[in-house]
């Protein structure tokens, strides 16, 4: 958590004082993002405002988001050879998975293309790991387990109930970064010997509640449901309510933790329906890699370690002041409107 | 008792009371809960409002593939339009006017483009998802809690005596489709037509007509069965109906009704919609592997299709 | 591959031993009868009309001949030989052709792909079988030339381009030219042209007196009377007649025909 | 003029694909300066196709036959999970051909309900798609599938997709070698024939001595080896399969095929035009990547020339049987 704080205020304190206008009119890049947060996921709009915010400082530098629509590592690389095959002047890549991207990425880079990876690294060391600059965003599992030693944290600090057996909602089942999350939580909770149950809902909404209320109705002893994703949440919950399961935060009934920094999580923390959820800095994965690769072609220098831009929990004690920031960067409009509860 | 062999939905029924005996004698307890059936009944009526509408087009031997994408654009217009404080009953006529739209443009491809209509359909289903992924930049969005309580979403999304409002709302309509079919001329129209179009149309049946309106009813129950989910659950996300193109024809078929067309019955089709999500509830709930239930839809799916061919051949044999 | 033609002589008059021998035969789909203990012999170089009205069981009976439904009792020879396993394929081997009314011509496939449908000719290249495409052109613009449709007609083109009347010429003489020991014809004359009916009936009669069993069915019991040599009268799924043509006038046997048909009309009927 | 038109297309169903292939590419050359015609872009572009057109291959043999097989995508991950779940154990060689040999049980079971239980190939397949996709995503959670450094090395794992010879990846030599086969069989061979007649009219056929029921079986074994084959090309050239691989493909491959001249009711095939209808699919993925659209506009645009195709086929097929 320290390294990452110093990493940030670094880079921010690096980056504000140049204003963009210093040099950025003569110069003509074009920074290519690819990436496996789809439209089917909330978070992609953290990535292409926070690049929208990057281009209006550097005007001359063109910058783009390409997705797959849905998580896909087959499609993901599709897309990812095409855009190298553009020739961009710098590529934003998370390692889905080193295996797989270890060839066309080292390429890339040997042919002259500097690659940032962000949202998920090459946990390998450095050396080893895909030669790319640096690495921006969280960590998966640590996500998962974090959050599991934080419930463990509440539950000995006698807030919540004890879990007794956990279920994590997965809406994607292919998503190896939703997988990476529950063997997280998995790990955190075998310390205390507590079961961890994973049920793919699909993303389709009715659907997806149909399935937890089956889990659910025999599944007497889940008292925590883990929602690997913002979309997914209010889902929980509403299943969860309409059970008679008394998912509202006390200690007893169900609790229900999630994941990721949109309007619905921090509004449920707020309202006491979400015990916690995690933060991985979205708009700093989006942000800063574009940065990074911006000096690294104007001035040939990069971060030599990586930016940790999460986990963070963000739970009642701080819920407050993190809807003012989301508030100041996604706008009061857009946030009310991706509120669903 | 040979008439009742001679149902179309006879299959369905026999694998209804099936479950029902299966599901009763091993599990009794999770099966006659209040809690299970009222899940069951809220998806059925989702399932089933999709699948009605799938069963006039396969009736008359088209195909909609385009019911899961259409019930996503439906369901993210009419939140969409609440969104921008039109009021809730414009802004489902609008929504409804949108699928009405969609089905004219289906029907006109088929009839006046004479092209099959799993083309179209197709064609429709990326074309539809794409205009979501488009629009939303894959923001989700809700409406707001007063507009939630007010009485048009209660209507369609609430409950009565404990049981949905969506799922009444599957009976009685399923009711009244049943006897648009079976004792209205434009019904036999569409069976005729179904049965064998040729003969239909040397006996007058205005086959445009009656392919139009069936296309129409399709994407009309598809965007009903979204703005359903959606009163009863007001949250959109680009996901919203994937795969359910899928489902609904599976629903369909597992109800009796023919995909070469002329012979079906909703009733099938509702407990057609009504078996696979009491089958898939059940194998979640008795503690299946976490994905297995994909498998075992797929096994449904087979066994009962199996099962009507073979009932069907029976019957073809004796006459 | 398959000629059909088994080398033998065909004598022009009835030899003792049936060609194909029908023995008790009955059909049924569930309750319904469609035949019904039927027993007929054919016999090679006859001309056998087949009458009945419709749903007597004609077409079923010549359905079981061709393979294309086995029947639910009874047996049929061909040659003395038992037919165990029904299938077109094996009647297409013995030297069978059938003649039907709706099916046998596939629309989308050219003219001289659907005259060699089932018995492609074809040339080895590395021992796969390749279509002998030189020798299907040939044979089949033969026969095009030979039977007298159009001259525009090319064989390569598909044969939807074809007429009703020119499909049925195509189908007939498909069944002739390639030499078979009996040729089944359903319905020959249905939508052709007067002109083309007398030389399908000249056809039938020629193959006749060329050693082969041909089997004509038909509802016109006057239009066989004139070539037969011998005339069935099917009913309801039974063999009510089987004479010589001269045993009986035309007018008779139409009577047979119009009294079977009153009783029939309580059954189902199967067409 | 217009005689002469029919003609051309009565022989070459895909025509109408040839030129619209040679359109877009010129279309696509031009917006984009050059760089869709840029040696990189084209080196993944053939990649891409090359799996697609495998996969719609069988799909477009199984469309000559009146029938459909939706559960290509399914299988396709099937056969990219065996090839890549097995290739570290047993080596890449046995375990290419225990990915094929899924390919044929998941095709065979498709064609023994189709062929010999009479059940619509709609239903079959969508059960099989359900099935198989569940039972991918049932063994993706506790097992791993990549590609190890040995396996990398070994001469069948780099000439099934994970290599390449000048420059061009080896599954883009595969796909070429299939369609020489199939246009073969289909088009110079009796099975050719016999398979086109049942998609034309099945009965006829079938009195016409075509074993009707073999021929449906066989062409979804050789539709389920194919999507088998093309999953573990894809996975070769990944290095990596999890459970969502091949999903959602087999509206693609089904698309490819109808954009290159393939009729749905069956009977009239193009193989050659399938291939350049998965590369217009393909091609318009990159050129809108080149542009800077984002992704998401291509399925709309798919859906569009889906129908469009449709339509200009039917412009055409009416033009041709006019007599």
């Amino acid at each position: 958590m320290k390294r990452f704080f110093t990493h940030l205020w670094l880079w921010l304190s690096l980056c504000l004082p140049f204003a963009g206008a210093v040099f950025a009119q003569d110069d003509h890049y074009r920074f290519v993002m690819v990436s496996h947060v789809g439209p089917n996921d909330p978070n992609m709009i953290w990535l292409t405002t926070s690049m929208k915010t990057f281009n209006e400082k550097y005007p001359g530098v063109k910058t783009e988001y390409l997705s797959t629509n849905e998580y896909s590592l087959q499609n993901f690389i599709a897309i990812l050879n095409q855009a190298i095959a553009t020739h961009p002047d710098g590529i934003a890549v998370p390692i889905l998975n080193n295996e797989a991207l270890q060839p066309i990425l080292d390429k890339a880079v040997e042919s002259g293309i500097p690659v940032v990876a962000f949202n998920i690294p090459d946990a390998r060391p450095v050396g080893e790991r895909i030669k790319y600059l640096t690495y921006v965003g969280g960590d998966e599992y640590q996500t998962g387990l974090k959050m599991g030693e934080f419930v463990i944290d509440q539950a000995n600090a006698g807030k919540v109930p004890k879990p007794v057996k956990i279920m994590c909602a997965n809406h994607d089942a292919a998503h190896q970064g939703l997988k990476a999350r529950v063997r997280g939580m998995t790990d955190a909770m075998k310390k205390i010997g507590v079961p961890v149950d994973e049920l793919i809902i699909g993303s389709d909404p009715a659907k997806a509640r149909s399935i937890m209320q089956s889990y659910l109705s025999t599944h007497k002893d889940v008292n925590y449901l883990y929602s690997l994703g913002t979309i997914s949440c209010p889902w929980v919950y509403s299943v969860a309510d309409q059970m008679g399961l008394k998912p509202k935060l006390s200690d007893k009934g169900v609790t229900i933790v999630t994941m990721d920094d949109s309007p619905n999580s921090l509004e449920g923390i707020k309202d006491g329906k979400i015990l916690a959820t995690h933060n991985q800095g979205f708009w700093f994965q989006g942000y800063l890699p574009m940065e990074i690769l911006y000096y690294y072609k104007r001035m040939g220098i990069y971060p030599l370690n990586d930016v940790l831009t999460g986990p963070v929990i963000i739970n009642p004690d701080n819920v407050d002041q993190y809807i003012k920031s989301v508030k100041s960067i996604i706008g009061e409009d857009a946030y009310k409107k991706q509120l669903t509860w | 008792m040979r008439k009742l062999l001679k149902r179309p939905d006879l299959g369905i029924i026999i694998g209804c009371l099936f479950i029902f005996a299966l599901f009763t004698l091993y599990d009794p307890a999770q099966w006659f809960n209040w809690g299970t059936v009222s899940n069951i009944g809220e998806y059925t009526a989702i399932l089933g409002l999709l699948a009605i509408g799938q069963s006039f087009v396969v009736l008359i031997r088209e195909i909609d593939l385009s019911v899961g994408s259409v019930y996503g654009i439906v369901g993210i217009a009419f939140v969409g339009l609440e969104n921008n404080n039109v009021s809730d009953v414009l802004a489902f006529v609008l929504a409804m006017l949108l699928a009405l739209l969609v089905g004219l443009v289906n029907a006109a491809l088929v009839i006046r483009g004479k092209l099959s209509s799993m083309i179209v359909t197709l064609g429709g289903l990326f074309f539809y998802r794409g205009l979501i992924y488009i629009i939303t930049h894959g923001a989700v969005t809700g409406v707001p809690q007063a507009v939630r309580q007010n009485w048009f979403a209660q209507l369609l999304g609430g409950h009565s005596l404990r049981i949905q409002n969506g799922f009444l709302l599957l009976l009685i309509l399923g009711f009244l489709c049943a006897v648009t079919l079976h004792e209205t001329r434009f019904g036999n129209h569409l069976l005729a037509l179904g049965g064998d179009p040729a003969s239909a149309e040397s006996r007058g049946v205005p086959l445009g007509k009656v392919r139009t309106i069936a296309f129409a009813l399709c994407s009309l129950f598809a965007g009903l069965s979204a703005i359903v989910t959606l009163t009863n659950d007001p949250e959109t996300s680009v996901s919203l109906g994937t795969g359910m193109e899928l489902e609904a024809i599976a629903a369909v078929v597992v109800g009796g009704t023919l995909l070469t067309g002329g012979r079906g019955t909703m009733l099938g089709t509702i407990l057609g919609s009504f078996f696979l999500t009491a089958v898939r509830s059940e194998i979640i709930a008795l503690g299946a592997p976490p994905s297995w239930y994909v498998s075992f839809v797929g096994i449904a799916l087979l066994t009962l299709v199996t099962i009507n061919t073979l009932l069907l051949k029976r019957l073809r044999i004796s006459g | 591959m398959i000629t059909g033609s088994d080398g033998q002589s065909r004598p022009a008059g009835s030899p003792k031993k049936p060609l194909i021998s029908i023995k008790n035969v009955g059909l049924s789909y569930g309750n319904f009868q469609a035949l019904t203990d039927v027993s007929v012999d054919f016999y090679q170089g006859e001309l056998v009309g087949l009458v009945g009205d419709n749903g007597a069981g004609k077409t079923t009976l010549i359905r079981i001949i061709s393979g294309i439904i086995p029947p639910t009792s009874g047996e049929v020879y061909f040659d003395g030989e038992r037919i165990i396993k029904f299938h077109p394929k094996k009647a297409i081997d013995l030297g069978l052709e059938c003649i039907q009314q709706a099916i046998g011509l596939c629309d989308n496939l050219s003219v001289g792909r659907n005259y060699f449908l089932g018995r492609e000719p074809v040339r080895r290249i590395l021992g796969l079988p390749f279509l002998d495409k030189k020798k299907i052109r040939e044979a089949s613009a033969k026969v095009v030339h030979d039977f007298g449709l159009r001259d525009s007609v090319d064989v390569d083109d598909e044969i939807a381009l074809l007429s009703g009347g020119e499909k049925q010429t195509f189908k007939i003489a498909r069944a002739v030219t390639f030499r078979n020991r009996v040729i089944i014809m359903d319905e020959p004359t249905n939508h052709l042209s007067v002109r083309e009916r007398t030389r399908v009936n000249e056809l039938a009669v020629q193959l006749k007196q060329q050693g082969l069993l041909v089997i004509y069915i038909t509802h016109d019991i006057f239009q066989i009377h004139r070539i037969a040599d011998r005339i069935v009268i099917l009913e309801n799924g039974r063999k009510v007649t089987d004479v010589p043509r001269d045993a009986m006038s035309a007018e008779a046997l139409e009577g047979i025909i119009r009294d079977g048909s009153r009783t029939s009309t309580k059954e189902p009927k199967v067409s | 003029m217009r005689a002469a038109i029919a003609h051309l297309v009565r022989r070459h169903p895909e025509g109408g694909t040839v030129t619209l292939v040679v359109l877009i590419s010129l279309t696509f050359a031009i917006v984009t300066g050059g760089s869709w015609l840029s040696t990189g872009n084209l080196q993944s572009l053939s990649q891409l196709t090359a799996v697609l057109a495998i996969m719609a291959f069988g799909e477009a043999i199984v469309i000559a036959t009146g029938q459909i097989d939706i559960s290509v995508g399914s299988v396709s991950g099937i056969g990219a999970l065996t090839f890549l779940g097995l290739a570290p154990v047993v080596g890449s060689g046995f375990g290419l051909v225990a990915a094929l040999l899924f390919g044929v049980l998941i095709g065979g079971i498709n064609g023994v309900f189709v062929a010999f239980l009479g059940i619509p190939s709609l239903l079959v397949t969508l059960g099989t798609l359900f099935l198989f996709q569940g039972i991918g995503y049932a063994v993706t959670s506790g097992f791993s599938f990549a590609a190890s450094n040995v396996v990398r090395k070994q001469f069948i794992y780099n000439g099934f997709g994970g290599g390449t010879v000048a420059g061009v990846n080896t599954g883009v030599i595969w796909a070429l070698t299939i369609l020489v086969v199939l246009q073969l069989a289909v088009f110079e061979m009796p099975v050719g024939n016999r398979l086109l007649a049942i998609g034309g009219d099945a009965a006829s056929s079938f009195s016409r001595g075509v074993n009707v029921t073999r021929i449906k079986f066989g062409v979804f074994v050789v539709s389920g080896v194919l999507a088998a084959l093309s999953g573990a090309l894809d996975a070769a050239f990944i290095g990596y399969a999890d459970g969502s691989f091949g999903a959602g493909m087999e509206l693609s491959a089904i698309a490819a095929a109808v954009l290159g001249g393939c009729h749905l009711a069956g009977g009239r095939i193009s193989l050659i035009g399938t291939l350049l209808g998965a590369f217009i699919l393909r091609g318009i993925q990159s050129f809108l990547i080149i542009l800077g659209v984002q992704p998401q506009w291509y399925i709309l645009v798919v859906g569009l020339i889906v129908v469009l195709a449709g339509l200009a086929d039917r412009t055409l097929t009416r033009l041709v049987l006019k007599r």
